[in-house]
């Protein structure tokens, strides 16, 4: 039978071939979109594969006697551009190599030169962790198999910024030919911190290690086993530590996208995906969404405010300052013009902005510019009357804010009077002194300077400094000194209204009464605008402490509930394909701060009506299913539907709708893929320890080859009794 | 097994045609006397050669001709009609079994190798056969059995189907219809799958390969593997060919899959092995039944055949060389086999001298194999020896694919989804050897067509389960403390 | 390069045990045979000692460190002892298979003596429980790293795989003896085997202290290995008439095949 | 078994039509050999080496031997030829860029 048994599976081949390749087409529409691999995702799966055959999952016994597994590691991953690569990368099989954790700059050079047993594995603290010395590392990256970086639990004193002194210099609007005088921050360098990090390629990976037991167990490896004794080299067995980021793309983003292009399998293998989310928008007065293209008689006032961040290390981006002190301001300043905009409406709509992926060359705002030109957008440029953005504005100084201005538009007309003067002067009721900059002086980088690159438009950046940019891991709620009295719970913490949160809520104030000003409201309005001190702490709370908080659990939509997590958020664009935490939040919370509560059922509500046959309200309304508050004696919450004019669009760079990667106009950042991101800290054996086994070892098979053979060969002889037995016994 | 039943039979014709050249149809019970009678002889030879090989020792590298052509010539010549099956089972019996550890083994090894290296095949991406249209990931256990039970049902009434239609027309007598479908089957497997597995270990390793060489390799592939299987070549390479193709489809039956539909299917298979060989209107028996009454062999396209079906055909065809060369190249004999004159049986398709004359190269090609010191060779070589001096009852040992998949499969994923644990594969291992042992003797001793599956698989499941949940947690803990037992 | 550990090991564990198999075992099918099933009675035993001791786990409570260990030594003597009671049981099941052959055999020579059977069935145990005990942290030894950053010793592989060397070749010895013993209805000599037996076990309850545990075990190594080889029918006069092996016989009876 | 049964030119007979099929059959694989499939020719010549060599002589031996030979002469030209492309193609595969990926069947990761 064993032969029938052998038909059965053959005879399926034929048929089972057949429906495979039904398949495989299949797979091939799908593979479109499919979403990035994060960390520790897939790892135990492709473990296996990046281990020698036989070494399978360590996760026996002797496996734990082994390897201590890192864990909050947060690696450096590769992103790609037009020409180059930039990020870290380690081998398939990890990077191999002793402890050493740098004490001093001086200590170096036994890392580079004079220590016994490289490559050396490199412990940072946050002093050390600076352009110099990572570019010795990099330069000797033949004895330095990685780098591991201990993030401290206070901000460095001096400051740190891995972004280059110009951010986005290529991408703006000061090019050699709009200004030779402004080009490449001539005139003002924006970010003098900036040592440029975050731009450099080093073939090695570098972790930031978070968790604290971790950096202890390592520390005491290292002491025990490799710190050199007043010079002399340490004895084996050394403390060693393994980190894989192994990063799937290679050289620029027209290599990867080629290579996402030509790979047809049963399995694609995609290698990288373009940086890019959503924008959110809404309106003071509700716009058709479906009419793309231009408005007659429709002339609106932009206040935008950028969404993201970025740090060294992927996925810990804070940007307190640079990103959320703007755009808080900014969901304050609408929820404060919700009424007098709905009571009073003044004859210009005012339209609030949130920009993804402005840190890598203006993503978000030059796809809404690219999208008005392409009447893709419900407006086009020749509606918008002006442009008010919201920097970074956590941070003031005597309370000065400056209104920074584009001194080229600025010469040749007189665009930007009226809104200076608008904001001057409810700058002052408010005595905040809205204080110019010199002339001279270009925009600060922000979104606007893309509207700017297609004509001039009247607009003003808010930003609290003259020329301070920042944007690292260490831009977080310290660095905005945003504390709490250590005795308050979350709930009183949710609710305790800090200087910070006061100082924003003035210039929310302040923005709000500008921009109804702007839009041509009357001034007998202007008293009743006022921002909201306790919304703008909690908002505060919720994205720079936890934003899984009761309040916006409220707000929240049931569907994107997994959006709320209990750390400070992450405001690192990530890949298209993936949604960013603050988007989904910023959202609903302009929904919620800008629209109004309706009482309709959640499946209308969720079909994006107000009744059944209610056809028309979805192109002027988003309606957004709150899952609202749980009574005190029951469990269940009991929801609600807001109705408002709050909307997404995409924030893909146009450079990836035109599938042209080369040209310099727009953002061609990619981010590369990997397969398994850990670390794991072990023992090393000496190399003679070992050799010694395979001796003993191989001496022992030749011996007893030698010695069984001869014995077998002469074993009738040796045992010449063993015979009679066997024959007497039966 | 049923092939080996019904090579008893075709060694009656063997016996048959020794006197007489020409093969002769021959009345089974007659056949069977004379088989036991040569039966009888060979085992005196037999023995008395076992006990030389006790005394010896297994005399190392040295050819075991020397000692044993004397010793074995001998008895045989003294007795005659004796009948002694048991004692023929034990040895010859014995000597069947290592001719199919040695297959199967390398078998599994293939399959293990490629499950610990080359992650595709143990990760899962959500495709699945469409024989299993069922997914597991369900959040309810009950769901999940459900789904698993479901889809097993469709797999096997899948391959019940196959097994029907295929009995049907060999019943019926299409033999272009069925030898057209295995050839297309092997031709996409052998092309498509090892295109696949080809892919998927580049990537493993991260090695670039380009599409000229690529198709050199497949080409080279698959178009000698057609030839090796459905043509003629040498035997080692159809057998190594064979069981490339049972490790291949049995890769796919683990990628593709899900856990417990792997389980319940190879559980619910072996049952339908044993209904299908035992009962008396089992599909598989009736096939066997109408090929024993036809005296042709099962497509040889489908079974791994040992050395030793051919030997007879050809042995007696380099006698003369052998003579001349005796003194000459000692080097050479053990693979100079001494059988009776028997022109192939007018089974075999590819029948006449030449398949004699391919097991006669493929005989000479033993000692080049066995010089490389391989263990599986040196294993292999005294498996393929004995019918030197030995007759006819040496031939007949065929295993189907379709046993070499479900015990590869079993072990396969026992060692992907055991966590990485060695003595789980180890036990299914040992446990799927146990049992095709246990298989052959109960075969030897009932001498009708058996099912291979039950035991083995049975043996196989519980030893997968037991080792997985009990001793796996004991073996860690005493690795942990260093304890040994 | 941990792979020169890998292979190292490998060899120190079962270079002796492979090398018996291909002189010894590998040519003779009936041997393999009956080495696979000696194998798989060692498992069976093994099986239904984990069997125990997982329930008697199952039913203590799991956090009481001290009471988990007293369960461990206790399923390791349990386990010794299910190993012997299957090596008898497996004696008896090749007695009768061998018995039913020479009924049938007509001529006087065995095609296997009970002998060969004792020494195969013996090396089938060493085989498997040898695997069984070594084969994962082979495995692990392949990795980069090695034992001992919680403080263990380093020298964990290789104390492993020559504690698995002596392991394998005791329980070709004690297959020998054992089956000698029960030939000559000597019991003493069985009990013996036991004690021994379970005396390696418990040596290695002192682990990490290897030169504690290793010391003795190759001492009983060495003593059962003169036994066994006196069992097997060797002695002085056959040492001496193999001239050429005057001088080895302490490997001798160490590496004694068949 | 004994082959005192078989009569002498029997044995004779059959051994040259099993030489007889030597030489039907190797020129076949051998030109197979020409459709791409050096594999083939690999097989010829393990195949029929001993046979072509080590055997003594006898009359076809000849042209058994000149198969052989020109088998593994074309083995060794597929052999080189492969080899030398394949070091081309990894040298420059990275330099080629749309084309090397073009041409490739797997593209490694990681590495240009």
């Amino acid at each position: 039978m064993l032969a029938a048994v052998g038909f059965n599976p053959r005879c399926c081949f034929f048929l089972f071939l057949f429906f495979k390749f039904k398949l495989f087409t299949m797979d091939f529409g799908l593979v479109t979109i499919c979403p990035n691999v994060k960390p520790f995702f897939l790892c135990r799966s492709f473990s296996a594969f990046l281990l020698f055959i036989l070494a399978g999952v360590s996760c026996n016994s002797v496996g734990k006697k082994i390897y201590v597994d890192l864990n909050n590691t947060v690696p450096c991953v590769r992103l790609l551009n037009a020409t180059h690569q930039i990020g870290c990368q380690s081998s398939l099989s990890g990077n191999v190599g002793v402890l050493h954790v740098l004490e001093s700059e001086e200590n170096l050079d036994w890392v580079l030169d004079s220590g016994p047993n490289p490559p050396y594995m490199v412990i940072l603290e946050t002093p050390l962790f600076t352009r110099s010395i990572m570019m010795k590392l990099k330069n000797g990256s033949s004895r330095v198999a990685g780098v591991a970086f201990v993030v401290p639990n206070s901000n460095p004193a001096g400051g740190f910024s891995p972004h280059t002194s110009c951010p986005n210099e290529n991408s703006g609007v000061y090019t050699e030919g709009y200004d030779p005088t402004l080009a490449n921050c001539k005139n003002t360098v924006w970010n003098p911190l900036g040592s440029g990090l975050s731009y450099e390629d080093f073939d090695f990976p570098i972790f930031s290690l978070k968790d604290d037991n971790d950096t202890e167990v390592i520390r005491q490896c290292y002491i025990v086993h490799n710190r050199p004794v007043n010079g002399s080299t340490p004895r084996y067995p050394l403390c060693a530590m393994q980190l894989f980021s192994h990063m799937s793309a290679v050289t620029n983003t027209p290599t990867c996208m080629r290579r996402n292009d030509i790979n047809f399998s049963i399995s694609p293998e995609y290698v990288c995906d373009p940086l890019g989310d959503s924008n959110v928008w809404g309106s003071s007065r509700p716009l058709n969404n479906t009419a793309k293209g231009h408005k007659m008689w429709e002339s609106v006032v932009i206040a935008a405010a950028r969404l993201d961040s970025r740090s060294f290390f992927s996925n810990v981006a804070p940007g307190t300052e640079s990103a959320v002190s703007g755009f808080v301001t900014l969901l304050a300043a609408a929820h404060a013009l919700r009424n007098a905009t709905q009571e009073a409406q003044p004859n210009r709509t005012i339209l609030y902005a949130f920009f993804q992926g402005e840190a890598f060359d203006y993503i978000g705002s030059s796809r809404m510019v690219y999208d008005m030109e392409k009447n893709q957008f419900p407006l086009d440029m020749d509606n918008i009357h002006s442009v008010l953005e919201i920097g970074q504005v956590g941070l003031r100084s005597d309370s000065k804010l400056w209104l920074h201005t584009d001194p080229v538009s600025r010469r040749n007309a007189t665009v930007n009077k009226e809104l200076i003067e608008n904001l001057q002067l409810v700058a002052r009721e408010l005595n905040i002194s809205g204080e110019e900059p010199n002339l001279s002086q270009p925009l600060p980088p922000s979104s606007f300077q893309r509207f700017l690159l297609n004509r001039p438009i009247p607009g003003v950046v808010l930003e609290d400094h003259r020329s301070e940019f920042y944007e690292s891991m260490f831009d977080n709620r310290e660095y905005l000194n945003i504390t709490y009295p250590p005795e308050l719970t979350p709930e009183e913490q949710l609710e305790y209204v800090t200087d910070t949160a006061k100082a924003l809520t003035e210039v929310a104030t302040m923005v709000g009464r500008a921009l109804y000003k702007q839009a041509g409201g009357e001034d007998s309005q202007l008293k009743n605008i006022n921002a909201d001190s306790q919304i703008v702490t909690q908002m505060l709370y919720s994205f720079l402490v936890q934003s899984n908080n009761s309040w916006l659990q409220q707000i929240i939509s049931p569907d994107s509930i997994g959006h709320l997590n209990d750390r400070p958020l992450n405001l690192y664009v990530g890949v298209y394909q993936q949604a960013s935490e603050p988007t989904a939040l910023v959202h609903h919370l302009l929904a919620n701060l800008t629209g109004s509560v309706l009482n309709i059922t959640q499946e209308n509500c969720n079909n994006q009506r107000e009744d059944e046959e209610d056809k028309e309200s979805k192109h002027m309304y988003y309606y957004i299913w709150s899952q609202g508050a749980a009574p005190p004696n029951s469990t269940e919450r009991r929801g609600f539907c807001v109705r408002s004019t709050s909307r997404v669009f995409r924030a893909l760079s146009p450079a990836f709708e035109e599938h042209n990667y080369t040209n310099k106009a727009y953002s061609t950042w990619t981010e590369s893929r990997w397969k398994s991101i850990r670390g794991r800290i072990f023992l090393v054996a000496s190399h003679e320890l070992e050799m010694l086994t395979l001796g003993v070892g191989i001496g022992v098979l030749l011996t007893s080859l030698l010695l069984t053979y001869f014995i077998s060969s002469k074993a009738d002889i040796l045992f010449s009794s063993a015979r009679e037995p066997t024959n007497a016994t039966y | 097994m049923a092939n080996n039943a019904e090579d008893v039979e075709n060694n009656m014709n063997q016996q048959e045609s020794s006197t007489a050249p020409q093969p002769t149809q021959q009345p089974q019970e007659g056949g069977t006397t004379r088989a036991r009678s040569r039966g009888g002889s060979a085992a005196g030879g037999g023995s008395g050669d076992g006990g030389g090989g006790g005394g010896g020792g297994g005399g190392g590298s040295e050819p075991e001709q020397n000692g044993q052509p004397p010793t074995a010539h001998a008895p045989r010549v003294v007795e005659t009609e004796d009948d002694e099956e048991e004692e023929l089972t034990l040895k010859y019996g014995a000597k069947h079994v290592i001719m199919l550890f040695v297959p199967v083994t390398l078998c599994m090894v293939v399959v293990v190798a490629t499950i610990k290296s080359v992650s595709f095949y143990t990760h899962n991406d959500g495709q699945r056969l469409i024989y299993t249209p069922f997914p597991e990931d369900t959040d309810t256990v009950a769901q999940r059995a459900l789904n698993s039970i479901l889809n097993a049902t469709i797999m096997i009434t899948v391959i019940i189907v196959m097994t029907l239609v295929l009995v049907l027309l060999y019943k019926y007598r299409c033999y272009k219809v069925i030898q057209g479908w295995l050839f297309l089957s092997s031709l996409l497997l052998l092309f498509f799958f090892s295109y696949i597995y080809l892919k998927e270990v580049f990537k493993t390793y991260n090695v670039a390969l380009d599409y000229l060489t690529l198709a050199v390799i497949i080409w080279n592939f698959g178009v000698v593997g057609m030839m090796c299987i459905h043509w003629k070549g040498p035997l080692r390479l159809q057998q190594a060919y064979l069981i490339m193709i049972s490790a291949l489809m049995a890769l796919v039956f683990i990628k593709y899959l899900p856990e417990w539909t792997a389980w319940l299917i190879l559980a619910v298979i072996s049952v339908y092995d044993l209904l299908a060989v035992l009962c008396p209107k089992g599909p598989l028996r009736i096939l066997v039944e109408t090929a024993q009454e036809r005296n042709e062999p099962i497509f040889p396209a489908l079974i791994y055949s040992s050395t030793m079906v051919w030997l007879v055909n050809m042995a007696d065809t380099d006698r003369p060389n052998r003579n001349s060369t005796e003194a000459a190249s000692s080097q050479q004999e053990p693979p100079q086999p001494v059988a009776s004159p028997a022109p192939s049986s007018p089974s075999q398709d590819d029948g006449g001298f030449n398949s004699t004359w391919v097991n006669q190269q493929q005989h000479q090609l033993g000692p080049l194999h066995s010089t490389e010191d391989t263990r599986r060779e040196i294993q292999q070589m005294p498996s393929a020896r004995p019918p030197a001096e030995d007759d006819d009852e040496e031939r007949g040992v065929k295993l189907g694919l379709g046993d070499f998949i479900f015990y590869s499969m079993l072990v396969g994923k026992a060692s992907a989804t055991a966590s990485g644990d060695w003595n789980t594969t180890l036990a299914c291992f040992v446990a799927i050897l146990i049992g095709l042992c246990l298989t052959l003797l109960l075969l030897a001793i009932f001498k009708k067509a058996l099912p291979a599956l039950p035991i083995s698989i049975f043996f196989g499941l519980v030893f997968y389960f037991a080792t997985d949940n009990l001793v796996q947690p004991f073996m860690d803990k005493l690795a942990l403390h260093q304890f040994y037992i | 390069m941990t792979a020169s550990v890998f292979f190292g090991c490998t060899f120190i564990a079962f270079g002796p045990a492979i090398s018996l198999f291909l002189f010894t075992i590998a040519r003779e099918p009936l041997r393999v045979i009956f080495l696979i099933a000696g194998a798989f009675f060692w498992l069976v035993s093994l099986l239904l000692a984990s069997l125990v001791w997982f329930i008697s786990v199952r039913i203590s409570n799991m956090d009481n460190e001290a009471q988990q260990k007293g369960l461990l030594i206790f399923g390791v003597v349990l386990s010794v002892l299910l190993q012997e009671v299957f090596r008898f049981a497996y004696y008896k099941l090749l007695k009768k298979a061998n018995e039913g052959l020479l009924a049938l055999s007509q001529e006087e020579t065995m095609p296997i003596s009970i002998r060969q059977l004792a020494y195969v069935s013996g090396l089938g145990f060493g085989f498997m429980s040898g695997a069984f005990s070594v084969v994962n942290i082979l495995a692990d030894s392949v990795g980069p790293g090695t034992v001992g950053i919680h403080g263990d010793s380093q020298h964990y592989f290789l104390s492993s795989a020559f504690m698995t060397m002596a392991i394998i070749l005791l329980h070709m010895f004690w297959g020998v003896v054992f089956f000698d013993a029960c030939e000559k209805q000597c019991w003493w000599a069985v009990a013996a085997v036991v004690i021994s037996h379970l005396t390696v076990s418990c040596l290695t309850f002192q682990n990490p202290e290897y030169v504690a545990s290793l010391v003795p075990t190759y001492v009983i190594l060495f003593l059962m290995g003169i036994w066994a080889f006196y069992s097997a029918g060797g002695s002085l006069r056959t040492l001496k008439l193999c001239l050429t092996c005057k001088d080895k016989d302490f490997l001798l009876a160490n590496h004694r095949p068949r | 078994m004994n082959l005192e049964r078989l009569p002498n030119e029997e044995k004779l007979s059959l051994c040259r039509k099993y030489y007889l099929v030597i030489l039907v059959l190797m020129p076949l694989i051998f030109s197979g050999g020409f459709a791409f499939l050096p594999f083939l020719w690999l097989v010829n010549v393990v195949w029929f080496f001993k046979e072509a060599f080590l055997k003594p002589a006898y009359t076809e031996q000849l042209l058994i031997k000149t198969y052989v030979k020109r088998s593994a002469l074309g083995l060794l030209l597929w052999v080189a030829v492969l080899t030398t492309w394949n070091i081309i193609f990894q040298h420059f595969r990275a330099q080629w860029g749309e084309v090397g990926d073009n041409l490739s069947f797997t593209i490694p990761l990681g590495i240009p």
